[in-house]
């Protein structure tokens, strides 16, 4: 077990080596100097206090300084992001990135982790249901396969448009209405709700396809399987047929579960700028928008640590549910 | 042959059949080969997928041809509802610009995208997953690594860092044509994973040893014995990578990191929500370019199940 | 008389047309009687094991009757055989290695399957419990996953499991085909003490292995192409066959002792027919040295001495 | 012809145990030219790896394999073609021997392009026919057929004569008829048996005494990757001597005596001890086995050798 972990926690380190690495060589691998490019720009100061913008240029000097060698500018990144230090934001006005970030990861995690579990829980059940009956199997998984293939930031395009723009229903952007300051009041709480329905809900459907498709064929896959055949044949009813066979369908789930997490944390990032919700995706919207790099590597391996993480509890996930790895990894009996 | 029924030949599915170039030696099963187009004829799922391709793919080709008006022309009437007059078919941006052109263009880079992303990305897919699989040992470990690491890389990411520095120092790689090798560079690691595993379950029988011993090795094998078995499920692969460059690209181009030149349907999107199409209720803006992406993937993803029955006995009905 | 079936006719429903897989069965089974049915592969007998408890999809019910203990079992209605199935008819199947669901810890699966037929498992679990001894396994194994099980344990496990409510027939169907040796004799002579110690009255069971079933069953019912050929006691069968594609069989299987240099032995000619479009008359009629004109016609299955059915017209009989 | 000096193949195993595993260890027989040599085993015995240490599939851990004074594995790049030229194996599922995709007998173009590509179509035709004709096949029945057109027995055929098309000295036949049915695997049997009179020399590799018993000289009772006993086919199954020989021997369903009978027949056993690697199988020998020191091959009678460590202190010869 111990080994089985090793092997995953080395192949995350090994990932997140590689990612930070690629993070580190992009600017001094692109052609041109973005430095000079960013300069320029912060040294119109047009959105930077004079304090701000100084410090800036003299971080700049130290974490690009030429004067340096690679190994050892590369060495300072390394030593600095230990140290939580990944630069400072221009579209931040000069606040640290790891500040900015921390203040949007929370929206981003409260819109992900609901989407994901409730999609997965209800999506797996359809899935199952759908197996079971022609009629349903016909219409469920048409929609399936419709929702897989709509694009995040188009399915959210619809709901506002819809929900939020003809029958006004639900705000159409931000994190919470421009007139209320945070406060743990009914009134903000409520309206944070609001906000934060059809973000969410967006993103729950279209993940919801997916993982109704996917448990459908698993499930059909089991109910073919030997031991499905076995309990028919002793005349066990449908019903535990059917709860066996679900079971076991679960597990490739969570394997899928893992792999479709760079998807779905996409899936956030584009949904967020439809609504303009102030999370993750808001955030690399504006980056972009005012070419502040710092902020968009800080993001990126912001991104990498949470799937990362991510993929780790998925993984602990896995070997508590399913007793034929936590038996090889015992080393077995048989 | 099974071309014979696909008219939509840019959706791919014709691009390589794998039976097609295998060794002078043999000839591929004539009777399975009738045994697919008797099913295929008969699958309501793959008809269907093959005509909205087929209508889309048409859309692509002969759209500019009837629409000549240029996408990025300010030239009509601004925020003009959808009507029959010429120009105005889908209606005009808050920059009177004709939306049908844009459609139309956009749904080439699609395609383009699709065909040229998903193709980058099958080919290191499968490379590296015949190659996995076959060798085994320290190879299967290194490559496995190697999957592993990209798999949990959210490419998105990666692929946001990266192009949004191409913006500034290399605007001319900011095409359909880098953002498709971009997109192919990265969405390869599940093919590579599940060819990996097929492979694997292939190089253990019998045949593969009994061509040992008639002399031949790696390579050959490879393509000789190994991938020939699996001609429909590499087909399925690419469908599926197809399906998912055009979905990454989408994604890239709303976030604003698109062609700076020419039109997709994603820059359709993002020029939308950028312009405030969602408060001034110009829906015709934003509404054609998700639907011709979900109309595209959806119909690919429908053809995959329709072949998967077509291929796979097991699934089908009798 | 346990189990008497009557002209069971069972096809496999396929693109090219129907597989008369099973083409007019009519043999019967006495209480306490274990009964091999043997016969090239492809020739039905998996058929006629399955049809008896549970026809897959692609298998079609076509005419006949099956009577168990003399009550008439509707092998044709899936759901109308639920009830006979584990108390009354049951099975040991071929895939008993994958048999076990992979994710349930064993005794929990008993427990609910037990539970699902309507029995509470507090009242099976002593038995259960003596019977694990009978085959030679510790108690443990009802904490234990599939997957913690050696092959030979996971037979003798679903052996136990298929047995539990005391079924009046029991099908093994292919079980000791994957086994070495070694553990092909201790799952056979269990099989023959399950029937000693009462746990099922009678046992079809099916095997491509003679040798196997002259040890173990007291008939052998040998099936050609879809149709019965012979069925006499084992001895019978193995001594002195009547129908010649019996006789070609027996005569073909290599013995410990029995050597190429000093006895070669042959094998039967040709392969069987396709049952897609079965020949008309004696299905063997093909590969028989025997054959001669009245071959043409289909010779009935028809007892030519007590005990003894053969379906040949070379066979002095009643209506030879 | 074919010597194995004390061939071994260890394994690392398990995806997160990461143990060593000894398939093989110190295994070591010959095969002389026109010779059929049984090695016989149950499923992991090693049998089938020796079988592809000695096709080059596999690599050899320690020890030698030697043909005609050559070290198989210093055989490297093209010098393998020249090596399977004489060389050659027949493996046991008939139907995952040949590519589904393709005709079955592209295995024989195979075979052209790779070792006659100057030959002329005319010639090559007419090779493959004869060979064709030499395992009693049909030209014009086989060829051009797709596999599952074809039974077991005409596939297996056609492997055989694939390797005739080569100068071939030595058959590695591996389990090639226990998928076959049993009216036509007697007669791919002879078909072997046959070839020795060109004089190749056969590898039969089975688990089935019987088979083993039927066509070789020689035999190699193999368990856990380790010889038990070996000779003169007559002599082991005359004489058996290891206890596991005998509970083999002894568990071989017959046709004409009954498990009991057999047992019965087989005098008292020899006892086993600590450190023989039947040890834990066989209660009489009552020690610990925590010795990896196997007992040595002991001479028990001319062309007669056994691996039990009773033997020893009366051992003629050591072999190996």
């Amino acid at each position: 077990m111990r080994r089985y972990f090793g092997r995953k926690l080395l192949t995350y380190a090994i990932t997140f080596f590689i990612a930070a690495t690629i993070d580190w060589l992009i600017p001094r691998l692109m052609p041109g100097d973005p430095i000079a490019g960013m300069m320029q720009r912060t040294g119109g100061g047009s959105t930077l206090s004079p304090e701000a913008s100084a410090a800036m240029v003299q971080y700049y000097t130290n974490l690009f300084g030429l004067n340096r060698p690679m190994w050892e500018q590369y060495l300072g990144f390394w030593t600095s992001l230990f140290h939580g230090d990944l630069g400072l934001s221009i579209f931040g006005h000069g606040r640290a990135v790891t500040d900015t970030i921390m203040a949007a990861v929370p929206y981003t995690l409260g819109l992900l982790i609901p989407a994901i579990l409730l999609s997965y829980w209800l999506g797996n059940s359809f899935g199952a249901v759908a197996a079971r009956r022609k009629w349903l199997d016909n219409s469920i998984l048409p929609i399936g396969y419709l929702l897989t293939a709509t694009p995040y930031m188009w399915l959210g395009l619809m709901l506002a448009y819809i929900v939020g723009f003809t029958f006004r229903w639900f705000p159409l952007s931000g994190g919470y209405g421009f007139n209320l300051e945070p406060a743990l009041t009914w009134l903000f709480i409520s309206d944070l709700i609001a906000h934060w329905f059809m973000p969410f809900f967006s993103l729950f459907l279209v993940m919801l396809g997916g993982w109704a498709i996917g448990m459908r064929n698993m499930i059909i896959y089991e109910l073919e399987s030997d031991y499905s055949r076995y309990l028919e044949a002793l005349g066990a009813p449908q019903r535990l047929v059917r709860k066996y066979a679900f079971r076991n369908a679960m597990l490739p789930q969570i394997t899928g579960l893992a792999l479709q997490l760079g998807v779905i944390v996409a899936g956030a990032l584009v949904t967020e700028i439809v609504f303009s919700y102030p999370g993750i995706g808001q955030l690399v919207f504006n980056a972009i928008k005012s070419e502040d790099y710092f902020l968009l590597q800080g993001i990126f391996l912001f991104i990498i640590i949470g799937v990362l993480a991510a993929n780790f509890i998925v993984d602990i996930v896995y070997v508590i549910v399913d007793p034929r790895t936590r038996v090889a990894m015992r080393g077995g009996t048989a | 042959m099974t071309s014979v029924n696909l008219p939509s030949d840019s959706a791919g599915n014709t691009v390589t059949a794998p039976e097609t170039q295998t060794d002078a030696v043999a000839a591929p099963s004539k009777k399975s080969q009738h045994e697919v187009l008797y099913f295929a004829l008969r699958s309501k799922k793959f008809i269907f997928a093959v005509a909205v391709l087929g209508f889309l793919v048409l859309l692509a080709i002969f759209g500019p041809i009837i629409d000549s008006n240029d996408p990025l022309a300010q030239t009509l009437g601004v925020n003009t509802p959808p009507s029959t007059d010429p120009g105005y078919w889908f209606g005009t941006t808050t920059f009177g610009e004709d939306v049908f052109a844009q459609f139309v263009n956009g749904l080439r880079a699609t395609f383009f995208v699709g065909l040229l992303g998903g193709g980058i990305a099958s080919l290191i897919g499968m490379s590296i997953g015949f190659i996995a699989g076959y060798k085994g040992g320290w190879v299967d470990e290194l490559l496995n690594m190697v999957t592993n690491v990209f798999l949990v890389i959210p490419t998105l990411a990666l692929l946001l860092v990266i192009s949004s520095y191409l913006q500034r120092s290399w605007p001319e790689a900011r095409g359909v044509f880098f953002e498709s090798i971009f997109v192919g560079v990265t969405a390869w690691p599940w093919a590579a994973r599940a060819i990996r595993a097929q492979t694997f379950s292939l190089r253990s029988r019998d045949f593969i040893d009994l061509a040992k011993l008639s002399g031949r090795r790696g390579l050959k094998i490879i393509v000789f014995e190994i991938a020939p078995n699996m001609s429909s499920y590499l087909m399925l692969t690419f469908i599926l990578l197809f399906g998912n460059a055009i979905l990454i690209a989408a994604s890239l181009d709303f976030i604003g990191l698109g062609p700076t030149s020419g039109m997709s349907l994603g820059l359709m999107m993002f020029n939308a929500v950028s312009w405030a199409a969602l408060l001034l209720g110009t829906w015709w803006w934003f509404v054609p370019p998700g639907l011709g992406i979900m109309a595209t993937v959806g119909a690919l993803y429908v053809m995959n199940v329709g072949l998967d029955e077509i291929f796979n006995p097991k699934l089908r009905e009798l | 008389m346990s189990l008497q079936v009557n002209d069971l006719k069972v096809y496999y429903r396929t693109l090219a047309g129907d597989v008369k897989a099973l083409d007019g069965a009519t043999f019967s089974i006495a209480d306490g009687e274990i009964m091999g049915l043997a016969g090239e592969s492809g020739c039905g007998k998996s058929t006629l094991g399955n049809s008896l408890i549970r026809l897959d999809g692609r298998m079609k019910y076509v005419g006949g009757s099956v009577t168990l203990d003399g009550a008439e079992m509707p092998i044709w209605d899936k759901q109308a055989m639920v009830p006979f199935r584990f108390r009354e008819v049951s099975v040991v199947p071929q895939y008993a290695m994958s048999a076990m669901n992979p994710t349930r810890k064993i005794g929990v699966m008993i427990g609910e399957l037990v539970e699902s037929r309507g029995l509470p498992y507090k009242q099976i679990k002593v038995e259960l419990g003596r019977r694990i001894d009978v085959v030679g396994l510790t108690q443990d194994v009802l904490k234990r996953y599939p997957i913690e099980l050696s092959g030979g344990m996971k037979q003798r496990m679903v052996m136990v499991i298929s047995t539990l409510l005391n079924p009046s027939l029991l099908i093994a169907d292919e079980i000791t085909s994957a086994l070495d040796v070694s553990t092909q004799r201790a799952v056979a002579e269990t099989l023959v003490s399950f029937r000693d110690h009462g746990f099922v009255k009678s046992m079809m069971v099916i095997t491509h292995d003679i040798s196997i079933l002259y040890q173990i069953s007291d008939s052998i019912l040998i099936m050609y192409a879809g149709k019965l050929a012979e069925k006499a006691a084992t001895s019978r069968i193995i001594q002195s066959p009547m129908h010649p594609y019996t006789q070609m069989l027996v005569a073909s299987l290599p013995e410990v002792g029995v050597r190429y240099v000093d006895k070669k032995l042959t094998g039967i000619p040709g392969s069987p027919p396709s049952l897609l479009t079965p020949p008309t008359g004696c299905r063997f009629r093909a590969r028989c040295p025997l054959a001669y004109a009245k071959c043409a016609e289909e010779p009935p299955f028809v007892e030519v001495e007590p005990d003894h059915s053969v379906a040949c017209w070379k066979v002095p009989g009643p209506n030879a | 012809m074919l010597s194995l000096n004390r061939i071994s193949k260890n394994y690392k195993i398990g995806t997160f145990g990461g143990k060593d595993f000894t398939a093989v260890r110190d295994v070591s027989f010959e095969l002389a030219e026109g010779e059929v040599v049984s090695l016989i085993g149950e499923s992991g015995s090693g049998k089938t790896t020796v079988g592809k240490m000695i096709l080059k599939l596999i690599d050899i851990s320690s020890g030698s394999i030697v043909l005609d004074g050559v070290d198989v594995s210093t055989v490297k790049g093209k010098d393998v073609k020249g090596y399977y030229r004489q060389v050659q194996g027949v493996f046991q599922d008939p139907f995952s021997s040949y590519n589904p995709i393709f005709k079955a007998d592209r295995v024989f173009s195979l075979i052209r392009v790779e070792y006659f590509p100057e030959m002329a179509r005319s010639e090559w035709d007419d090779k493959v026919e004869a060979a064709v004709r030499a395992v009693t096949l049909d030209p014009g029945q086989v060829l051009n057929k797709y596999p599952h057109q074809l039974s077991g027995g005409q596939l297996q055929r056609l492997l055989v004569a694939r390797a005739l098309l080569l100068d071939l000295k030595v058959l590695v036949a591996d389990e090639i008829i226990s998928m076959l049915d049993a009216s036509t695997r007697i007669d791919v049997l002879n078909l072997l048996a046959d070839l020795k009179s060109r004089g190749m020399g056969i590898l039969f590799i089975t688990h089935d005494l019987s088979l083993g018993n039927y066509i070789s000289e020689k035999t190699v009772i193999l368990r856990h990757g380790v010889i038990v006993e070996m000779g003169a086919t007559e002599k082991v199954f005359g004489n058996p001597t290891h206890p596991y020989t005998r509970m083999l021997i002894s568990s071989v369903p017959q046709l004409h005596k009954k498990w009991a009978q057999i047992e019965s027949e087989l005098a008292a056993p020899i006892a086993g001890r600590g450190g023989c690697l039947f040890h834990e199988a066989y209660p009489l020998a009552g020690r610990t086995a925590d010795s990896k020191d196997d007992p040595t091959l002991a001479k028990i009678e001319d062309n007669h050798f056994v691996g039990c460590f009773e033997l020893e202190s009366e051992k003629t010869a050591r072999v190996a």
